[in-house]
């Protein structure tokens, strides 16, 4: 079970400063509260910044390609629905490179929990803007200024029909961890959407910046009235909402696929090649 | 010498073929399929193959069925009978010989023939007067077809009842009735029918396979429980059949959104655990290429099957070529090892796709099933399928094994390069997966003096283990050859025949002729080339134009064959076609 | 200019009663009425049926990759804003294989048409379910049929800030060609999403079931109202509008990136190497 | 042989290497780029590299200049000056001799040195005490190496003015206060320092550029107005360069959603007109293929830049290597010709880069630029840049030829297989691009009797012209050699010295040795390798484990070479390092 010190202590390659600490910290904190059987756990991620984070733990991690951290997460529970799944990618690794898994992960509903850390920028990289850099943002690269509308990930994905929509702050661990206990808990996709200073590579949208717009949002937002969510999931602006903005009930991948109800689908058996000898028979 | 109903070589008796013209649609699938079942149903060998356009109505394709009492592996180029259901299947009058019959219904089409048999039936008719619709007219030319050849027509009538079942009984019998109108016809009226009879043949019943059917049953042998795939023409077919077995089977199919998903996906249910694949044609594939370099690196087991088509780009959709062999072995940015397997046969694909599972479990490496649309679609008799050949070697630790263990490294340096394999959410160990370049924890590493070069040949080091795995070729043909023909993959069949044809021709046209067939083609044993130092004369056959494989035995053995027969027009070879080029060479030569 | 004739009559590869034909019509028809300069438009596609159309047409076109037409489009016009880029995709190709374009393109806001031959199945390779197939919808891959959420095309296109957004049907030549007209006459990334029914592998979706719900939009729909238009734009069942759901006037990318304000990119003088010899000097 | 401050062959005076060590984000960067520009700006020759981890912050990266008055590419295993900012810097000290001097600030970092001259600097104070901040330390260590040499600190004054400009002069003072700190303390009061002095020189200023600043430097010569790229390592420099020209140059430069992106919108630019590329590294390129495939069918010109790194998979991002050779070769499903130049320098990497548009546009073919790691981010001095050597050949029918062509065709079959090409938007003719097996006007076709192969030759056919294209290897090093060692891309440097410095030993040792380099390697004309006959000894050199260069050789040539001198850690060669593996093969063959 979860303790901060089997978790393990690992040198990072983040700078100083960075909000990632901060995720770090509150996923540790996370599988704490949760007294999370590791073992049972999995975390997957791409490349980037964020993407290492599961190197800093004592756990079972699938460290992929850019972008590609969905599609291998999926894969994962569905041979083994046992497994708790965690995804730790940044903006650019799941908006912009796996922006179509994003949004072919959310349809299927399959029982993951995403943990993006947003940081409106491209930090491994050397900042270049990402799909959620604000509009005006100047890079080395987008000398002029982004002219991209930014992506809305969080109306995205409510609009995409996810099962657990929510917003925190690297800088608020208390609140990232109950959010990304509740993802967890979460039967079906669930994106937490981390805002998350870059301090090297992001000057516009830092530490400041974010503190001051966050809010929490209001005890009686009801996160499921969908139209309700998306007006909130679009807002951005002067005031950021943070919290659980959507979560519905739909059934699991899992569940729906009819194939894993009793039992993981590694824990069925297959091991006879003897078995199919009745489908030769089809083909006479 | 086209092939015929009288033997060609002494042992074989029967060799005919009839091919279905007509456009998209009209239903030319069923009735081929029917045709060679009926055929296999009383123990004739059959291969049949599909020439198909890209589009669902129109255009004009045919089925084409060779049958026959010997094993045949490939089209024959003559026709014995053909059913022509539209005017282009005209073109194919050529084809046919003096005794052969062209069946067609001068209501819906005219055909004049100067060679064979016309047979005007009016098809139509005989369904619509017997309670059958349009479509029914197809059942009374496969019966008339039966009909020629005196052929057992109950034979049809259970497989018309099989496919319709009590549920749909009623259709089912008004199509036998169709049927047995359509066969009485032919049977008792026409005369210019010099067909000989198989009224008398009798035979144990055969296996009618696909070759995407054989892939899928393979993987089901093999323990195959997750095909992340995305459609895409000629390899569709896989997890079609697949995805019917899915509840007895124990295998999900899950479409995915793209190929960079299929792969990604079936990799992750693959660490998880699960025997996992995917299959595309090449232009789907070319997708999957970071994720192919990513199974190196990670190290995770995975089957991929490529059927290939003419390229580049989306090229011929539905046509066959064997033009992504070096694209496959070279895939990958990178250097990791990976085995390339192109099955001959129907037959062996369904070996093949068994076996590469073990080697992908064995070595932790990529495996790819490179076949093509020519064996996708055609079909071929099977006599039996032993299971108990299919042996399941999954190198997982068991639990007994990994309690014993003091620690657990997911890429232990080991002799082999081999890492022992655990699987995530065993109680004991983490297990780790690491696309970064790593330690033996499976940490990211930048340690260049030591880590990083120990993992490159670590890594590397597997393929010396897939070099003793690489099986020799087949070969086929006289002891005394002086003369060979080289090819690989799905043009065995061609190649086979035509040596038979080359070796019964006189001696003094040419020498003797030899075939080495590759199978697997990648890692390539250079010792499994030392015939080449033995013979006088060698030439590679290739379903593509710049003879890719005879690259790779150059790069191989520093042999560099000049003579090369190659085809690239989107079909497949005819044995014919093959002798003949031989037969330019030494002429030549 | 465009009239029926010159544009040709090609004998085409779909299905006899297939909603393609109806979309091939509304198009031939838009271009006439718009009285286009054909030799400025380029036809864009990818692969599948849909993707056939401008083979069936006399015009300039790039029939690319299946799923990859939007960058092509965006390449091309980047290159030559003078030229009017439309492209003509399936849901499959632009929803699926192409899902991460499809969100990209829209950010840009690129002044390109996109029509959309939106069958909810996959035509051209024999139909499996599509990105837009419905919940249940039976297949020979989907054999317990669809469990993932369906896109809605739309409500992504809204989401995503798409400056046109507007639905259609193959069955209404005349409703489709004046969507397509003012997709065209749009500056921006217009969306035609049309609804068409593929008499060959979608026997749930058929002509009866779409003429049976489709409707047109209020006259008085607010369509430069983001959440009334996602509102409207999530509506799919019993009912489902018709007509221009949303409507905005961002810049569009070749005004915002200021490299083409007074010329095409082709047309501005690059023919000189000698003309860096300015940078060179930076080097010393 | 290290290499030193003394002369090592008659013809070189000056020749040393200063290496700072520290930390990611420590400023190495600048400080190496102020140095060899200051360098530079009195002529001398410069050579720099970064060796760098995936990270920005932290752990230890260095930067490595080699001066000399001749000219040189490699970097030197030995070093002169050597300043240390963190304390991992220690590992540099065994490449330290005796007159070597290492400069740190002991308040900041321990080093303890048995070779060379240890020189503790209180760099921090300097800053702190001149009015600077703990950054501006390193300006004070720069003056310092300076100092050492006794080179005119007033071109590092002039680099510091044009760099802080007219808006930041105040900070550009204070950093100029250090500078001339820093500068006295050591040229006055160092003992230790027998490194001799360069107070002397005078000499032609030279430009300092970077690899990837060359090929981007080389696609705006050649009018280049379009990038679509996706940011990767070590690519991305390409694409900031051109971000910073975009007003002045007409390029527009547009970051992609992915990198299949890139290539599409890269082709759909170049289908409307505008010279297009894009530029990854392997991993991102891996992405491409599909697209590669498809410029191949449309026949579509484009230039791709693949800067390799270590892999597989994400492998070592910051790292160098050349593995990717035979994988963009043989990348894309189908048959279709391409052309791959890896440009053995950074100088010429702008020619290259400037070639390859030409032979993509003249032969509608996609041109690979195959470099790395170690050529993108390296720096090296540039005599001058004769931009009339660069021609821009379009081969784009003009308005005028349009106007009188009676009918155009995109795909029309010629001879050369090259069909004229025009572009939409011209008010005479459409112009069709078309990724189906297409006719002559670019409409899809399922002729398979005659267009589908005659499709194919046509498109193959232009491997010919590339073939002529396609240049010989440089040949350096003695006219009698008997031995020669064989590289391509980026190990020119290394490798050009390694034969020096075999020549350079008693001819007792061994025989002499020529270098034969290739930067045009695909495709391979065979006629470039007859120089192996003539040779007792060949050795392949390359940067990768499995040998791709050598493999190729065989498979052109027929020729299996088995010495190989194989690199895989992720660093380049150095010159001592491939002159004693072939000592190593000398006195074991
Ligand atoms: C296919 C591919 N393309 C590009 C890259 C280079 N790359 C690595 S991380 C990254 C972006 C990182 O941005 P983000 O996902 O936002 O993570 P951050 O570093 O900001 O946490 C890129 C472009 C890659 N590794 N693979
Ligand atoms: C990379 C790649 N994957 C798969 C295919 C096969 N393919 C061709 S069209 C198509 C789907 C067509 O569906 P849609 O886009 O909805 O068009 P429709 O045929 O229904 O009009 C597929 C999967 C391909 N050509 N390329
Ligand atoms: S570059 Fe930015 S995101 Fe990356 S570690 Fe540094 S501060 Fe964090
Ligand atoms: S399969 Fe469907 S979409 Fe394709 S042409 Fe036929 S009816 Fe139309
Ligand atoms: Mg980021
Ligand atoms: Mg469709």
């Amino acid at each position: 079970m979860a303790d901060l010190e089997s978790l393990g202590k690992y040198e990072t390659a983040w700078c100083p400063g960075c909000g990632d600490f901060g995720i770090l910290d509150a996923v540790r904190d996370a599988l704490v509260k949760l007294d999370a059987d590791m073992h049972k756990c999995v975390f997957v991620s791409g490349i980037g910044q964020a993407a290492k984070l599961p190197q800093y733990m004592n756990c079972n991690f699938f460290n992929g390609l850019h972008g590609r951290s969905l599609p291998v997460a999926t894969g994962i529970k569905i041979a083994n629905k046992e497994l708790v799944v965690i995804v730790t990618s940044g903006d650019g690794d799941i908006y912009g490179e796996g922006g179509n898994h994003f949004m072919h992960a959310i349809r299927r509903n399959i029982d993951i929990t995403v943990i993006v850390h947003n940081n409106q920028v491209y930090g491994l990289t050397k900042g270049q803007a990402s799909p959620t850099s604000d509009l005006g943002f100047v890079t080395k690269v987008q000398t002029h200024g982004v002219i991209s509308e930014p992506v809305h990930p969080l109306g995205l994905a409510v609009t995409l029909g996810a099962g657990f929509v929510a917003r925190s702050f690297s800088g608020d661990k208390e609140h990232l961890s109950s959010m990304i206990q509740e993802g967890i808990k979460h039967k079906g996709f669930s994106l937490v959407d981390v805002l998350q200073p870059c301090v090297t590579f992001n000057k516009k949208n830092n530490f400041v910046w974010y503190k001051q717009r966050v809010y929490k949002l209001a005890a009686d937002h009801d996160a499921h009235d969908k139209h309700k969510a998306l007006e909130k999931a679009l807002e951005w602006g002067d005031k950021i909402p943070t919290g659980v903005i959507y979560q519905d009930g739909r059934p699991t991948y899992e569940d729906a696929c009819g194939l894993m109800k009793d039992k993981a689908l590694i824990g069925q058996d297959v091991s006879s090649p003897s078995r199919i000898a009745p489908v030769l028979e089809e083909f006479l | 010498m086209p092939t015929g109903l009288k033997a060609r070589s002494s042992s074989v008796k029967i060799d005919f073929t009839i091919k279905i013209g007509g456009e998209a649609g009209q239903g030319l699938a069923t009735m081929g399929f029917l045709l060679s079942k009926a055929f296999a149903r009383k123990g004739l060998n059959v291969f049949a193959n599909q020439v198909i356009q890209s589009r669902i109505r129109g255009g004009h394709n045919w089925f084409q069925i060779r049958a026959s009492d010997a094993r045949v592996l490939a089209p024959s180029a003559a026709t014995d009978i053909l059913i022509a259901l539209d005017r282009e299947s005209s073109c194919h009058l050529k084809e046919l010989k003096a005794n052969s019959v062209v069946i067609f219904d001068s209501t819906v089409v005219k055909m004049e023939s100067t060679l064979g048999c016309p047979l005007d039936i009016p098809l139509a008719k005989i369904a619509s007067e017997n309670g059958g619709n349009k479509i029914m007219s197809n059942i009374a030319a496969v019966a008339c077809v039966l009909g020629l050849l005196e052929y057992d027509v109950n034979v049809l009538f259970e497989l018309i009842r099989e496919s319709f079942g009590d549920k749909d009984k009623a259709i089912g019998d008004v199509n036998i009735k169709v049927a047995q109108a359509g066969y009485d016809l032919v049977f008792k009226k026409v005369k210019c029918n010099k067909l000989p009879s198989l009224s008398a043949l009798e035979g144990k019943r055969k296996m009618l396979v696909s070759g995407s059917e054989a892939v899928a049953l393979g993987a089901l042998a093999a323990g195959c429980q997750f095909i992340s795939a995305y459609p895409m023409s000629p390899s569709t077919g896989i997890m079609t059949y697949l995805a019917a077995k899915e509840d007895d089977y124990h295998v999900v199919v899950e479409q995915s959104e793209d190929e960079i998903a299929s792969i990604n996906m079936a990799l992750g249910a693959s660490f998880a655990g699960a025997r996992s694949m995917t299959a595309s044609s090449g232009g789907g594939f070319a997708l999957m290429v970071e994720g192919l370099s990513l199974a190196g690196m990670v190290e995770t087991p995975i089957v991929i099957v490529v059927a290939q088509r003419p390229a580049p780009a989306t090229g011929l959709p539905t046509r066959t070529a064997q033009e992504d062999l070096q694209f496959v072995i070279h895939a990958g940015h990178g250097e990791f090892p990976r085995m390339v397997l192109a099955p001959a046969t129907i037959e062996e694909a369904f070996f093949a796709t068994a076996r590469a599972f073990n080697i992908a479990d064995t070595y932790r490496v990529p495996v790819i099933i490179l076949s093509d649309q020519f064996i996708a679609d055609s079909y071929l008799t099977v006599d039996d399928i032993d299971l108990k050949e299919v042996k399941i070697e999954r190198n997982i630790l068991s639990d007994e094994e990994l309690k014993k263990l003091k620690e657990y490294k997911s890429y232990q340096i080991t002799k082999s390069g081999v890492s022992p394999r655990a699987l995530p959410g065993n109680p004991y160990f983490f297990v780790t997966a690491d696309s970064d370049e790593h330690d033996e924890t499976g940490r990211i590493t930048e340690d260049l003096d030591f880590m990083r070069p120990e993992m490159v040949k670590k890594r590397n080091r597997k393929n010396l283990g897939l070099l003793k795995e690489a099986r020799p070729p087949i070969r086929y043909g006289p002891k005394d050859a002086e003369d060979c023909l080289i090819g690989w993959g799905s043009t065995y069949g061609a190649l086979k025949e035509a040596v038979d044809l080359l070796n019964s021709e006189s001696r003094k046209r040419h020498e003797k002729v030899a075939l080495f067939h590759f199978s697997d083609v990648w890692p390539l044993n250079e010792k499994h080339f030392t015939f080449l130092k033995k013979l006088e004369f060698a030439a590679v056959v290739e379903n593509n134009f710049t003879g890719q494989f005879a690259r790779l035995i150059a790069e191989t053995t520093g042999k560099v064959i000049k003579n090369r027969i190659n085809k690239f027009n989107g079909l497949p070879f005819e044995a014919e076609e093959i002798a003949k080029a031989y037969r330019k060479f030494k002429k030549n030569g």
